[in-house]
């Protein structure tokens, strides 16, 4: 049996003065229920963070402060009950779990301590109880070895085992509701399924409410019991997820599910002859160095990049997915010599360049360019857009003025207004950062295009443009692509050809169709399988 | 002619007398102002002035000398001459012990003043230049033969010029680093204790001293304190009670002297007549030319500088010798001394040599050297930048750190003018010769003829002024010195420094000696 | 391997790297005092009044002055390696026994310092933060600012003239009282009522610095995901200052009184000069000007090698205090 | 800019520290107006007290203008100042940027000279370099500047080793880029803000450390500075106070200032330090 558990109305949360707008969050209503889980989905700035906060009396005041309207819990309007009540409430009858685990959890106590406090400032309960029960709720969390993890700190686990340390205690003292803000966006999308399942597990066991805030469809999908879909700090659309995810309304709804990109695999398209890049037996580690004075042992060696095969072909676009660590991106980093490989050769055409001096390089360099991950951190905040566009050429030896008129060229090409050329990186949003990535990498009109996570940083509906744009550059150009990527669904809609990465090898390859319909490796499989909302993609919903 | 020169019989006795009235006087510690710390403590290697602040307590000469001029028997109890002055016999004091316990014999005297004085010692070459031997036919006599007569020699038997050192611990070692150094043993009514460098050192009472009843203090000790803001508020405090040669700064001593508890004096310092001057490079450089050297002279506030640098202490230099030398008849009154300055004669005098001034009017340019013992000289440098400045000779200051400033003085004679002050010493031929005779410009020697003027007049008349016995012709020859050294001007003197004493008026006893602070402090003693 | 046994590596490491930057330091020392004019012997023969050159020369080959640079050099050098610092040529002793002696005093007053400048550094910066905005905090702050500001001597000299020539408090200077010459407990007494001036005008300056660290380095920690969490969990706000804040905002303030070791010995000239405390520092200052090149080569090994073992001491606290700092 | 400015502005203590030191620096470059004579002229009554005998701020003991001295002696302590800050900058990008950016051999190197003008006791150390060069103004800034440049090093060092890989410079390379040019247009610009507040902050320590060398004896004695009045002041402290106490007070009210506008320009241009929530 449900019963309402939490009731916002009429929320306004006010912005301070000198903000671009008034109000972060404006006339909001939620409710959420015993055993019910809602999303909150929105892009970025679409006020489902504070609004979750609110919730917890956690807004940043005095900056940041709720408006007006009532957050309804049990018999109390949580704007207005005393900040002694609110701190009773707190992790016991309202938990909340955040995005980040690493930084959420004070880096110079152990998890047992953590887990501890709640307990000591909440329940009376002797030390040894508390151990006890401390060291149950991180076998609960099924956290392997808990005895161990009860002593270490923060740096010692895994993303993962943060994130489950961080569940364990939240739901420490049973709370009625779970506030979840994107706990698992951070993580990689094995260890997103598993958390997922985690909780959602949990919730049935004790039949907790959760609010969950997410900006992926795909997550919504997969548990979600009603969706309030976000945009600008009001509410467009909400509703069941199956009348959300299946039939929108608002047309702000349609776009954002439109954008998804869908685990359909896109259409295969002949292979051309021409192979414009060729790896063969690359290694790569690190660590292993000796410090000056040659003390000491080395350090660790990391083998981040085991003895890889690829060839690209002219043309298509090869990914390459796998998880954080898998060495995707330091093979894309020593295919374009950011880092030199220790073995093997990476061959452009004919000529290998590993063995190239940095010198001799250089007239290769523009044949082979890069796409960055971060659309804030690619480009130099303190040079303005045309010269990076221009600055390029003009080392490779064209003159100011042709390369002033070629970045004009891309500005136009990548979408991006003309006027841009003297205007600086920070005035620009994510998406227009990352086209001015892209003019970069095309103003030395290369072969090849190595895009490293381009979208992974971005808004789901910008994402989609930004692929577009991509596809559309590579095939006017005739590009060959080398496309890393974390994302199978990114993968799927742009890939032509796919190499799934692990522990610095290379499991599995082949054509995207073929991959992701009939996995041979068994971590393929795991991928394939933990992609949320995959049942959806296929059109199933959870029941 | 045989002619006693001097037969002095102090009573032991008064001072017996004296000792047992002041029987209730002993007891107490005395803590005065060592500044600096002193390098050493062989007082029989260098007269730097810290070490003649200490050890004139442990070490006793043979004579101190009372502030009329008068001798004081102390290890010596008479001593006569013969008449023609080469002979003369020091009667030693009986019964004087060694801190150490053993007897102070005349063989001590005759290591000391042969094998010490007047071979290690700064000033003892030429205090006992005349001395060619002396003979000891017993413990008590001590007869030193001399090749000529001299009779500075008599004022230089102090503790601080001459210490009496144990032949027992120094015969057959290296002088100069022999233990002794830093471990004295002496005579003194005060034993060396010890030594806590950048503190203190510490003498307590010598129980065994000669002369019974004396000292009346049973502990003596010596601070170090490096800043002199510092000093003057350890003196307010009470924590120290004497400081002289201007440990206290004179600005802080005229307002301290308005205190009940604490007085000042000028007394004390009449054996070391200090004398602040210029040396000039006669040699090179632009004062090469007489007619410079007499214009900065006349140019000169001196007044000004006694009174703004040094509070009113001090007197106007009239001539090359200090103004104390009148009571031997020796100083004379020259011209080119005026007390407040005369900027247009100096200008005068510039103008008939022959130095234009230019469109800043400037005649010359010049660097001075300032003598780098204390912000004093510094003023003084300011001073006379602004003086010389009046008259067309612009200085550059230069201010560099003791090393530096020695090697370039007195050894690369890399100067042009230098600020520095000497002692005169309690004879001419003891602390002004240096500055004059060519046989003193000896390169690498500090704190001699560093102008390296050389006149062969003159040096025959300081020899004459050195061995002359008869006191009108020594007059004489020293008025003719004065008069070439007036207008040939090779150093301007400015004037002769009156050190301060300031002391916490409970001490008492402690000012009876022409030594002053270099002297034994046997006398003195608190009242409460 | 054990933490402990990796500590006692570290250290050992440590210090063994240590040895070549304190001999780069005498050796860069040696020549620039070599650069300066003048030698030891200079000094005293100026000071004694007048010497002969002969016996200045003499002077200089007993001391081995004469010798050729890089021979006097490897001599020390020499010296160095089996511990021996050499003779002062000033004050006619083994530089060892004379750092010795100042080194307690030199010892005494930093530690003292650092425990005040640190301890009170970090409770007034940890009030200014917790009271941000209120009149405490600036009152703080402004105390901060102002003791920054103030040149040291001014301090040292108003402090004289305050604690000891107005109040009576304390003794205007010195490490003991000469008259007396205490033993034992009153020694102790004693030498303690002569260091608090010294100490409180010395980490007056650093105590401004850690305040305002403190302060800023509480501030981040508050802007920090984990005091979010911590609220989120219920704590009270003093949990969180005390417990969560304070150790991971203490971190900073560790790592810099680490570095200002280094700065603190030098700085004492100025204190031990007012206050005429029988440190290195003013013992460097002197033998400076007296060109006593063995003894002031001596004191920079010396204060050098305690950089060293300090700055050690502070990455090893470090490591107590930061779970996520490996010893390696 | 006009965005720095209005970060700038939001600290008002900043702003009012900005202030001073637009005066201060206004005072310094219109001293010879202020007050025409040469500042070492003798001009009156030895030790007149404030307020007396034409004496705004009184007189030194050989009757120099105490006020005339600070307003001429600004010139000399802000050009120590600024002038030893940015040699240290200098050398301590030098070396922090090669270290950094290089990382390897190279940064061991440069670290290992670093860390032994770090284990120097510093202020020993500046005393040792005046001493030998003689005291001036040019071996002053020279020594100050020798003593503080390990701070920026260690600094610059630690933004480059950040810098370094941010995706923005791996683009430069990717595009060929030469290193020099990398270093010197695309990471260092971008390490400004915080070199810019240390900077400040070690104009007022340079200051301080003028005033300190100056106490002991070892200022310029030709050039009129605030060190060198306190200097001649300092053994005067208690009989005349005015001498030694007004140049303290510019010394405290200059670095008071730096210091509000360091921490102004560390508001303003990192504003990573966020209000406490």
């Amino acid at each position: 049996m449900t019963k309402k558990l939490l009731s916002i109305s009429d929320l306004s949360i006010l912005l301070p003065t000198g903000a671009d707008r008034q109000y972060a969050v404006q006339d909001i209503d939620l409710e959420l229920n015993t055993g019910e889980t809602v999303c909150v989905v929105g892009e970025s700035g679409s006020g489902k963070s504070l609004t979750a906060r609110a919730v917890m009396g956690l807004l940043p005041a005095p900056h940041v402060r709720v408006g007006k309207g009532e957050i309804i819990f049990g018999a109390e309007d949580l704007t207005k009950v005393t900040y002694e009540r609110l701190r009773e409430l707190r992790g016991s009858e309202i938990s909340m779990i955040f995005q980040e685990p690493m930084t959420a959890l004070n880096p110079v106590m152990t998890i047992g301590d953590q887990i501890d406090e709640i307990f000591r400032y909440h329940v009376s309960m002797s030390a040894k109880e508390r151990a006890e029960k401390a060291l149950s709720l991180l076998v609960d969390v099924n956290l392997p070895d808990p005895e161990k993890i009860i002593d270490a700190y923060p740096h010692e686990l895994s993303g993962g085992q943060r994130q489950r340390s961080m569940i364990a205690m939240a739901l420490a003292l049973g709370p009625k509701i779970l506030i979840a803000d994107e706990p698992t966006t951070a993580l990689d999308v094995t260890t997103q399924a598993q958390i997922l399942k985690l909780i959602s597990d949990m919730q049935k066991r004790l039949n907790t409410g959760v609010l969950f805030i997410t900006h992926d469809f795909g997550v919504v999908a997969d548990i979600a019991d009603r969706v309030i879909v976000m945009q600008h700090g009001k509410i467009v659309e909400t509703g069941t997820t199956k009348q959300v995810l299946q039939k929108p309304k608002h047309p702000y709804t349609k776009s954002l599910i439109a954008a998804i990109p869908r685990l359909k695999p896109r259409k295969a398209r002949s292979r051309a002859a021409e192979v414009v890049l060729k790896t063969e037996g690359v290694c790569k580690s690190f660590g292993g160095g000796k410090s000056f004075f040659g003390f000491g042992k080395p350090n660790r060696e990391v083998k981040a990049v085991q003895n890889v095969q690829i060839e690209l072909r002219r043309g298509e676009t090869l990914g390459v997915v796998g998880e954080s660590g898998s060495g995707k991106s330091t093979l894309a980093r020593c295919v374009i010599r950011l880092i030199d490989s220790d073995e093997g050769q990476i061959k452009l055409g004919d000529v290998d360049i590993t063995k190239l001096s940095r010198k001799d390089l250089r007239p290769y360099r523009k044949r082979i360019q890069m796409v960055f991950q971060d659309p804030f951190a690619s480009l130099n905040p303190r040079i303005r857009v045309g010269d990076i566009i221009s600055q390029g050429p003009i080392l490779q030896g064209e003159d100011k003025e042709d390369a002033s008129k070629r970045a004009y060229e891309l500005l136009d090409i990548v979408g991006l207004d003309r006027r841009s050329f003297d205007r600086f990186p920070h005035e620009f949003s994510g998406g227009q950062r990352q086209r001015i990535g892209i003019a970069r990498a095309l103003s030395l009109k290369p072969d090849i295009l190595v895009a490293d996570e381009p979208v992974s940083a971005l808004d789901v509906s910008i994402q989609a443009q930004i692929l577009e744009l991509l596809d559309d550059i590579r095939e006017q150009m005739d590009l060959s692509m080398l496309f890393i990527t974390h994302d199978l669904r990114v993968a799927a809609q742009v890939c032509d050809y796919v190499a799934v990465m692990q522990y610095g090898k290379i499991v599995e390859m082949g054509p995207t169709a073929k991959l992701f319909k009939d996995p041979k490796d068994a971590y393929t499989k795991s991928l394939l399988a933990a992609v949320p909302g995959k049942d959806w993609h296929f059109g199933k919903l959870k029941p | 002619m045989k002619k006693v020169l001097a037969s002095i019989l102090m009573a032991g006795s008064l001072l017996l007398g004296g000792a047992a009235a002041n029987a209730d006087k002993s007891g107490g510690t005395l803590s005065f102002l060592v500044q600096p710390e002193p390098p050493t403590l062989a007082s029989y290697i260098s007269t730097s002035g810290p070490i003649g602040l200490v050890m004139p307590k442990v070490y006793e000469g043979l004579f101190d000398y009372n502030n009329d001029g008068t001798m004081v028997p102390i290890l010596a109890e008479s001593y006569s001459a013969s008449a023609d002055g080469k002979t003369v016999t020091f009667n030693l004091r009986k019964g004087v012990k060694w801190h150490d316990g053993k007897p102070f014999t005349s063989a001590d005297v005759q290591f000391t003043v042969m094998d010490v004085l007047k071979k290690v010692h700064p000033r003892g070459p030429n205090s006992f230049r005349e001395v060619t031997s002396i003979d000891t036919p017993n413990d008590h006599t001590a007869i030193f033969n001399l090749k000529k007569p001299a009779p500075y020699m008599m004022r230089s038997f102090a503790a601080y010029e001459s210490p009496m050192v144990p032949k027992h611990l120094l015969e057959g070692k290296d002088i100069k680093s022999a233990p002794l150094a830093n471990n004295p043993v002496g005579t003194g009514p005060f034993k060396f204790v010890e030594w806590k460098k950048g503190q203190y050192i510490r003498l307590d009472k010598n129980k065994d001293y000669w002369q019974k009843g004396l000292p009346h203090l049973d502990r003596i000790v010596g601070r170090f304190i490096p800043d002199a803001s510092t000093r003057t508020a350890a003196m307010e405090n009470g924590e120290v009670l004497y400081a002289a040669y201007n440990a206290i700064p004179n600005i802080d001593a005229i307002r301290l002297k308005e205190r009940d508890d604490i007085d000042v004096t000028t007394e004390g310092y009449s054996m070391i007549n200090p004398m602040a001057l210029i040396e000039f490079n006669t040699k090179e450089g632009p004062f090469v030319d007489p007619a410079i050297r007499r214009a900065i002279s006349v140019a000169i506030d001196r007044r000004f500088m006694i009174d703004t640098i040094f509070f009113g202490y001090g007197k106007p230099a009239t001539s090359a010798l200090s103004s104390n030398f009148k009571a031997t008849n020796l100083h004379a009154e020259m011209p080119n001394y005026p007390e407040k300055g005369d900027k247009a004669a100096a200008n005068a005098i510039l103008d008939k040599a022959g130095y234009k001034r230019d469109g800043d009017g400037v005649r010359l340019k010049a660097v001075l050297d300032l003598i780098p013992y204390g912000e004093d000289w510094r003023r003084a440098g300011e001073y006379l930048k602004q003086a010389l400045g009046d008259i067309g000779i612009q200085l550059e200051l230069r201010y560099e750190d003791v090393p530096t400033w020695l090697k370039r003085v007195y050894h690369r004679y890399d100067f042009q003018m230098n600020v520095n002050y000497f002692y005169q010493l309690p004879d001419p031929v003891l602390g002004v010769h240096r500055h004059y005779g060519t046989d003193q410009i000896r390169k690498g020697t500090h704190f001699v003829n560093s102008s390296r003027y050389s006149n062969p007049k003159l040096d025959a008349l300081l020899d004459s002024g050195a061995g002359e016995p008869d006191a009108a012709k020594r007059t004489a020859a020293y008025k003719e010195i004065q008069q070439i050294l007036a207008d040939d001007m090779p150093v301007v003197n400015l004037f002769e420094l009156e050190f301060l004493v300031v002391y916490n008026t409970k001490l008492k006893g402690a000012y009876g000696s022409a030594m002053g602070a270099y002297g034994s402090f046997r006398e003195a003693y608190l009242d409460d | 391997m054990t933490r402990s046994t990796k500590i006692f590596k570290y250290v050992g490491k440590r210090l063994l790297q240590g040895i070549p930057i304190i001999l780069a330091i005498v050796i860069i020392n040696f020549f620039l005092l070599n650069l300066a004019e003048g030698d030891a012997v200079d000094v005293l023969a100026g000071e004694a009044g007048s010497a002969t050159p002969e016996y200045m020369e003499q002077l200089r080959k007993k001391f081995g002055l004469d010798q050729p640079l890089p021979v006097q050099l490897m001599v020390y050098l020499k010296n160095v390696l089996s511990l021996d610092l050499g003779y002062s040529f000033r004050h006619d002793m083994p530089v060892n026994e004379l750092i010795y002696d100042r080194f307690a005093a030199t010892g005494l007053l930093m530690a003292s310092t650092i425990i005040l400048a640190v301890g009170f550094g970090i409770l007034l910066g940890l009030l200014a933060a917790v009271r941000l905005n209120t009149w405490k905090d600036a009152v703080i702050t402004v105390f901060a600012l102002i003791t920054y500001a103030t040149p040291l001597f001014w301090v040292g000299l108003m402090m004289i003239v305050v604690f000891s020539l107005n109040l009576g408090w304390f003794p205007t200077s010195g490490m003991t009282n000469v008259a007396a010459f205490y033993e034992g407990w009153d020694y102790v007494v004693d030498v303690s009522r002569h260091l608090v001036l010294p100490t409180i005008t010395l980490s007056l300056f650093y105590l401004a610095l850690y305040t305002r660290m403190m302060r800023a380095s509480m501030l981040e920690q508050y802007g920090q995901d984990y005091v979010v969490t911590a609220r989120a969990k219920g704590l009270t706000e003093r949990r969180i200052t005390y417990v969560h804040v304070l150790r991971n905002a203490l971190l900073p303030v560790v790592t810099m009184a680490g570095v200002q070791v280094g700065a603190l010995i030098g700085g004492s000239v100025i204190v031990e000069s007012v206050f005429a405390w029988p440190g290195l520092g003013m013992l460097a200052f002197e033998s400076l000007f007296a060109r006593d090149l063995n003894l002031l080569l001596g004191i920079f090994l010396l204060s050098s090698m305690l950089v060293v073992v300090v700055n050690l001491i502070v990455d090893i606290i470090y490591c107590f205090l930061d779970p996520r700092i490996e010893v390696n | 800019m006009g965005n720095f400015w209005s970060r700038y502005k939001r600290n008002h203590a900043a702003v009012f520290g900005l202030f001073v030191i637009v005066l201060i620096i206004v005072m310094a470059i219109t001293a010879s107006l202020l007050y025409p004579e040469d500042p070492f002229r003798l001009v009156g009554k030895p030790l007149s007290k404030p307020l007396t005998n034409g004496f705004l701020l009184g007189s030194d003991s050989l009757g120099r203008d105490v006020a005339s001295g600070i307003v001429h002696g600004a010139k000399t302590s802000l050009l120590i100042g600024f002038v030893a800050t940015l040699v240290s900058v200098f050398i301590g990008i030098f070396f922090g940027a090669f270290a950094g950016y290089f990382g390897g051999l190279i940064d061991d190197i440069l670290m290992r000279v670093t860390e032994i003008f770090q284990t120097i006791p510093s202020f020993i150390f500046a005393i040792l370099l005046v001493a030998i060069m003689k005291p001036s103004i040019s071996s002053i800034v020279i020594a100050i500047a020798v003593v503080s440049w390990p701070g920026v090093a260690r600094l610059v060092r630690g933004e480059f080793l950040a810098v370094k890989n941010r995706e923005f410079v791996q683009a430069c390379h990717t595009l060929g880029m030469s290193d020099l040019r990398i270093m010197l247009w695309e990471i260092l610009p971008n390490c400004l803000s915080p070199i810019i507040v240390v900077g400040s902050l070690m104009v007022a320590t340079a200051i301080l450390i003028e005033s300190g060398l100056a106490f002991l004896g070892l200022g310029d004695p030709n050039i009129m500075s605030w060190g060198f009045l306190i200097g001649a002041g300092r053994t005067m402290l208690r009989s005349a106070w005015w001498v030694c106490t007004f140049p303290g007070v510019a010394i405290l009210i200059t670095v008071l200032a730096i210091n509000l506008i360091g921490e102004g320009l560390n508001d303003a241009l990192n504003p990573r330090l966020k209000e406490r929530q």
